[in-house]
């Protein structure tokens, strides 16, 4: 079936499969692997993009399901070479150690920021709960996305 | 070590700029031309024979292009390695053939039989639909005891029981310590099965060049110059024609320091084929044949006195090990037994192991690898022997306390704990949590029916992996650091970190030692045909022995650009200070020169002292003397809802000591996730085998990892003791939290409990669980 | 995942002519949380997936002064994000809020987890205790069905093959009622072990006229706890306790596994009835 | 895992007995049941479209039919596989008198395995249920339509 998408600001054309997801549609047509995959049940949230401008699990939708969509992905936050808030936000508070959930978790933390621009810290591990970390015990990751919301809000 | 420029800096990550942009390479995300993608077929059943396998419809599948079964690998595929199979050191072990396809029996849920290559993953998929297996189902061994219970199936036919392995360990006279007891605490103590469970699940790329003859195997790894020998053996190949590398590797946790059926599978097919091949593990893949920790039950006898001090200990134990053994299997509970007496004096020990094969994965390290049993054990036996003698644990703690001045100490297991002060960090903690008004806001609320605990855990354990004497497969670990002309640093690690931020605490140690700007560094690791050999990253080593293998070959960089200055601004060596990154005669700043300078007179050779070799990179391999012991106390402050059962952690302080520290920001964060591990044990993961040997939490829908809204802010602090094992004084921190973790909690949890009576519960410490005991009383 | 064809119908119309014309062979997809999981496990492999994600009209959650409708492809983040509802009737957005993570809110839709009917999914309670009608559309037309009629067993419903849930209408509850949700996630999936969602009006005199009680996660099927109902009518919250412990009557088949076993849902289902009607009460007052 | 449970038929136990061990029957109320061909002394072949909820799949294999004592008890086990896993369940049914009809009770283990195993596992004892429940109840339905 051929789909079109925009995908960080590209708009692009493909013929897929119907039963292909939407995440391996992102990291193995289009390209771009810092779309990652950690589960098979939507629980880890590894996969997460904004699709016209909703956090979603990419993993349990199909690609034919975003024909006609905008599709923000991890590639997509740093504009003009400047690191986006959050980005910042964890690279300065250490929220990360493998990397592996990062892309994800920051897409789940840009959607929440927009939501509620000064989240308490049980806003923000509430806003975090469809996203697994195996390695931070996500203290540094809370302390990222309040980086972010501070610097995003003053 | 003093606070220099960098080292003890909180530094943020040189890692993160690329995996926060999505840019890192993970080994999915490498793409080769002509890839092939692998799917494998696994056994339903725990216990079955295959009688015949028919893989027709699967091989006529369009876009298959190789169906691979047991029989067409055996000849040509070693078994999958052990490497802790002495029988002087485990009598009576038996070592089954493990092979990387099942060929005639499977023995576990999950067991690899059919590999499918195919243009497409989706196809390959497809294909192991097409695939007839015909099993005749035999019955399963879930646990230790019915593998040893009378008419048990037998797993491994060429022995005729099941019993695995037996290790014992025994210090001191146990039987004179019980016989001087006031009294014998007993308790029965479980250590349920755990999966790992990384981020990033397992895979595999493998690429053959047949021109050079030459197998490039990138895999999700902790160990790829382990992984090279042993895949060379497997497959019958030169060492030296076979590359592993570990891209960016997303978590380990232990689960990665292994060799898998996979590894040597996608070797083999992208050998045969000559057409590169893949293969990534799905999680439900991970859960069935990815290594599982811990799985140990036994009873547990303290022999103590009124006054609450500890004579001695003995512990019968068994471990249900699954089918066959990993890497390491076998060596994983001896480590429990190193660790048995934990911060205390007692030197009258005693643990008998007795292994048993089950028709489950295999378990092996994960994160702590047999000192989270030791620690859980010891911790959880002190607060029975407080509530049996009617004792406050604290009390007991201290009174059994190794002391500070009896340091280097040689515990009742012969192991030599290097430095420590484990009173400093328990009063730290203690003065954090500001003890006395929680024991008072405690009883408060227990006059309200609202029941909170207070749990400590005093923990010590050993890291630093290790003298080679005491491992089993080498403890060393190597290092290259060189300086290129133009004065760039580049270090090349035997450790291959996977999350731990090697690549800037290796960077801050040479930039201060060398008078290198930080940015100026390059730390490279994982890649087999770059870095001279090294054991890799696991056991919280790479910092105490990577780092010091780097740090002595950084020295001996350091005193030939010392000499070359020296000569270059005819001067002596002894004269030559490090300024402003600057090499100057003392005195004379103005007249010094960059390590770019002098690197670039190294390499153009002319300028060189007399006999002074050109060039500018040194190596060095270093075998570390002694582990090393980092300890702290960690105290939990939960409440558990009385109506509900369920447990809400309110307060978590931990006070750790891994000597000195190199990056707070870096210690702290492993601090972070190693509670957040421990608490998983304490409350809430648990790898559940049925009776038919089925596992039924093999998704993340039924094993719970821990989620940021299970915690509180967690307050955390540090004493520190240097390590005198190592010139940094450091130890180690990539495990302690785990390790220390686990027994606070259920220690806070059951003196929660105290006004029920409650004296012991096994993990994980579910809602119900708790529910159904402050009912029955 | 196995092959599959794939349809988009743009109106409701078109989707149910395929729905009818595939029959058994095809399944429909609305937010895909619960289908597209089984399909990747291969768990299920239905031939044909009817997508009904492009048919605009079945998105819409309004909030008048007499109906509330929740079209049947609302997500649950839009109910949870609703401008109007947390004053018309909060306890809507409140079950929203309580469902899978923000992610899972963006996509899953309220008539996917309704017809879905999972044992342990929260809509079905306060559905329940709304008193909502379905309304769905069939071969042979339009019908309404009333919540308590509608979830019938495990994963099963009263709805027929051929036929699509269309939306949810649900009376604005007056001004002194009042409703709340009250759940314990199971650890790993956040699925309820049980979940009581309450809804009472009160009379002048600060009584209960009306109560409604839903259960999930307890039964093969969410209920009406109506043994509490009964109880409860015509008393004020004193009565709470008492009735509550009637929360698990007259169910004959407890949801058990390994996170809890059937008593402790019971037990649960009777602390959250209580917890559940306590705020209600207070919320109405 | 145990799976126990009542039944109520509205038919004598002779009758219920007759209907139970009746191949047509069990086709025809064995639910998704595709196909039930007699093999062997009281060994029936079986295909069956099964499934809760989203989840469903093709699987065949046996019911045997054992140890028959009209009308009091039989024992049965069905034992099927598909691409989505296997089940095998084996039971005691045991039928007795009660008022005008029978009351039919259950007892047995059903080993679930494979990839249903590994992710339903919160689905099993309410899916084995459902299942004996439609099985009965169709039975009832079939005893009631031909009293």
């Amino acid at each position: 079936m051929k789909i079109e998408v925009t995908v960080n600001g590209e708009h692009q054309s493909y013929d897929v499969e119907p039963r292909m997801l939407l995440v391996h549609f992102l990291r193995d047509v289009v390209g771009l692997t810092g779309t990652h995959v950690g589960c098979e049940t939507s629980l880890c949230g590894a996969c997460s993009v904004m699709l016209n401008g909703d956090a979603v699990k990419s993993c349990t939708i199909l690609a034919v399901q975003a024909d006609g969509a905008e599709i923000t992905t991890i590639e997509g936050l740093a504009q003009n070479g400047e690191l986006h808030p959050i980005q910042e936000g964890f690279w300065e508070c250490h929220g990360l150690q493998c990397g592996f959930c990062t892309p994800g978790m920051i897409i789940a933390a840009h959607q929440l920021l927009e939501r509620n621009p000064k989240p308490s810290e049980a806003d923000i591990r509430r806003g975090i709960e469809g996203n697994l970390c195996r390695c931070t015990g996500y203290q540094h990751i809370v302390d990222a996305v309040q980086y972010a919301s501070k610097k995003m809000t003053t | 070590m003093p606070i220099s420029k960098s080292v003890g800096a909180r530094i943020k990550r040189r890692e993160d700029p690329r995996m926060i942009q999505g840019l890192a390479h993970y080994v999915d995300d490498i793409q080769l031309p002509n890839l092939l993608h692998v799917a494998i077929l696994r056994s339903p059943y725990a216990h079955a024979r295959i009688n015949g396998i028919n893989t027709d419809a699967a091989q006529n599948l369009s876009g298959v292009k190789s169906v691979v079964t047991g029989d067409d690998v055996k000849d040509v595929i070693g078994g999958i390695p052990c490497a802790a199979t002495d029988p002087e050191g485990f009598p009576g072990i038996k070592v089954p053939h493990h092979p990387v396809l099942a060929t005639g029996k499977v023995r576990f849920v999950g067991e690899p039989i059919v590999a499918v290559a195919a243009t497409d993953a989706y196809i390959a998929q497809d294909a192991l639909d097409l695939i007839e297996v015909d099993y005749e189902p035999l019955d399963a061994i879930n646990s230790a005891d019915a593998a040893f219970a009378d008419g048990a199936p037998i797993i491994h036919e060429d022995w005729d029981d099941n019993m695995a392995f037996t290790w014992s360990i025994a210090g001191g006279d146990v039987d004179a310590a019980f016989a001087e007891a006031d009294q014998v605490v007993s308790q029965r103590i479980d250590h349920q099965r755990l999966v790992p469970n990384p981020m990033e699940t397992r895979g595999v790329v493998a690429q053959y060049l047949p021109g050079k003859d030459q197998l490039n195997l990138w895999s999700s790894t902790q160990i790829p110059h382990l992984l090279r020998t042993q895949i060379s053996v497997m497959l019958g190949m030169a060492e030296n024609h076979v590359r592993v590398i570990a891209p960016e590797v997303g978590g380990g946790f232990g689960c990665k320091l292994n060799v898998y059926a996979e590894e040597a599978l996608l070797g083999h097919m992208a050998k045969y084929l000559v057409q590169p091949v893949k293969w990534i593990e799905g999680r439900r893949e991970n859960f069935l044949h990815t290594i599982h920790g811990r799985d140990q039950t036994g009873d547990v006898e303290l022999a103590v006195k009124n006054d609450g001090t500890i004579l001695g200990l003995k512990y019968t134990v068994s471990a249900d090990v699954g089918a066959y053994y990993q890497l390491l299997t076998p060596a994983i509970p001896t480590l429990t037994g190193l660790m048995l007496c934990g911060s205390y004096t007692f030197k009258n020990v005693q643990m008998n192991l007795t292994a048993a094969f089950t028709n489950k994965m295999a378990t092996d390290a994960y994160r702590g690898a047999g000192r989270p049993e030791a620690t859980y054990l010891i911790e959880r036996m002190i607060d029975v022997v407080a509530h049996d003698l009617d004792l406050d644990p604290l009390e007991v703690r201290r009174k059994n306390f190794i002391g500070k001045d009896a340091f280097p100490y040689e515990t009742g297991t012969a192991v030599a704990y290097d430095s420590g002060d484990y009173t400093a960090a328990l009063d730290k903690a203690l003065k954090m949590a500001d003890y006395e008004a929680l024991r008072e806001q405690q009883a408060k609320l227990r006059e309200e029916g609202r029941y909170l605990g207070i749990g400590f855990s005093t923990y010590v354990e050993i890291c630093g992996m290790g003298p080679s004497a005491a491992m089993p497969a080498g403890g060393w670990e190597s290092s290259t650091v060189r300086v290129d002309p133009t004065g760039k640093v580049t270090v090349l690690t035997g450790v291959s970190p996977h999350g731990q931020g090697q690549e800037t605490t290796f960077a801050q140690l040479i930039a201060d030692g060398l008078g290198v700007d930080i940015d100026d560094i390059r730390i490279i690791h994982g890649d087999t045909d770059t870095v001279q050999y090294g054991i890799g990253t696991f056991g919280s080593r790479a910092t105490a022995v990577g780092g010091t293998a780097m740090v002595h070959a950084m020295g001996k960089v350091k005193d030939k650009v010392i000499n070359i200055a020296a000569h270059l601004l005819e001067s002596n060596p002894q004269d030559i200070v490090v300024e402003d990154n600057k090499y100057c005669v003392q005195g004379a700043p103005e007249s010094g020169l960059t390590l770019g300078e002098i690197a670039m007179v190294a390499h153009v050779g002319v300028q060189l002292p007399e006999g002074t070799e050109p060039g500018l990179a040194e190596s060095h391999f270093f075998e570390p003397p002694n582990f090393t012991y980092p300890f702290g106390t960690h105290i939990a402050v939960v409440e558990v809802d009385a109506d509900t059962g369920e447990v809400e952690i309110q307060r978590y302080i931990a006070v750790d000591d891994c000597g000195n520290i190199i990056n707070p920001l870096i210690v702290e964060g492993q601090v972070h996730g190693g509670i957040a591990q421990g608490v998983g044990q304490a409350l809430y993961e648990e790898a559940i085998y049925d009776e038919s040997g089925q596992m039924i939490t093999g998704s993340f829908m039924d094993y719970a990892l821990p989620k940021a809204h299970n915690f509180p802010r967690f307050e955390l602090a540090n004493t520190v003791t240097p390590s005198p094992v190592n010139p940094m004084g450091v130890k180690g921190v990539g495990e302690a939290g785990t390790i220390g973790s686990t027994p606070a909690i259920a220690n806070a949890v059951i003196d929660a409990l105290k006004p029920f009576g409650v004296r012991h519960i096994d993990l994980p410490l579910r809602p119900e669980k708790l529910w159904k005991l402050m009912q029955e009383t | 995942m196995t092959p599959f064809d794939y349809h988009a119908p743009k109106t409701l119309r078109s989707a149910m002519r395929l729905v009818q014309a595939f029959g058994d062979d095809a399944k429909v997809l609305a937010g895909g949380h619960s289908l597209i999981p089984s399909m990747k496990l291969r768990l299920a492999a239905p031939s044909v997936v009817i997508d009904l994600g492009g048919i605009a009209g079945l998105k819409r959650v309004t909030a008048g002064n007499e109906t509330i409708t929740i079209g049947a492809l609302a997500t649950h983040y839009a109910v949870e994000s609703h401008r109007l509802l947390p004053s018309k009737c909060s306890l809507l957005p409140e079950t929203a809020a309580e469902i899978g993570d923000a992610q899972v809110r963006n996509r899953g839709t309220v008539g996917g987890s309704i017809a879905h009917a999972d044992p342990a999914a929260d809509w079905p309670a306060t559905m329940l205790a709304l008193d909502a009608q379905f309304d769905i559309g069939g071969p042979d037309g339009e019908r309404a069905v009333a919540a308590s009629d509608f979830f019938v067993d495990l994963f099963i419903t009263d709805l027929q093959p051929g036929e699509v849930l269309t939306g949810i209408r649900i009376a604005t509850p007056p001004e002194n009622s009042g409703g709340a949700y009250v759940k314990m996630r199971q650890s790993a999936s956040g699925f309820a072990l049980a979940g009581v969602a309450a809804h009472v009006t009160l009379d002048d005199a600060g009584n209960c006229a009306s109560v409604a009680v839903g259960v999930t996660g307890v039964a093969p099927a969410a209920y009406r706890a109506r043994a509490v109902e009964d109880a409860l009518v015509g008393q004020g919250i004193d009565a709470v306790a008492d009735a509550s412990a009637h929360a698990a009557d007259g169910v004959e088949e407890f949801q058990e596994d390994h996170h809890a076993s059937g008593d402790y849902r019971a037990h649960l289902a009777r602390v959250f009835t209580q917890q559940a009607l306590s705020q209600a009460i207070e919320r109405a007052a | 895992m145990k799976l126990t449970g009542k039944h109520t038929i509205g038919a004598t136990v002779e009758r219920a007995f007759e209907l139970l061990i009746d191949p047509e029957v069990l086709a025809r109320c064995m639910p998704g049941c595709d196909k039930l061909e007699h093999r062997a002394d009281g060994v029936y072949d079986m295909a069956v479209s099964a499934g809760i909820g989203p989840v469903r799949g093709k699987y065949t294999g046996s019911v045997t039919l054992s140890d028959i004592q009209p009308p009091e008890r039989y024992t049965m086990v069905v034992d099927i596989k598909g691409t989505t896993g296997f089940v095998k369940g084996q039971g005691v049914v045991e039928l007795a008198p009660e008022g005008e009809n029978t009351q039919i009770s259950f007892e047995g283990d059903v080993q679930i395995g494979g990839p249903i195993a590994a992710v339903g596992q919160r689905m099993h004892a309410g899916a084995a249920r459902l299942m004996t429940r439609q099985l009965f109840g169709a039975i009832d339905a079939e005893a009631r339509a031909s009293a």
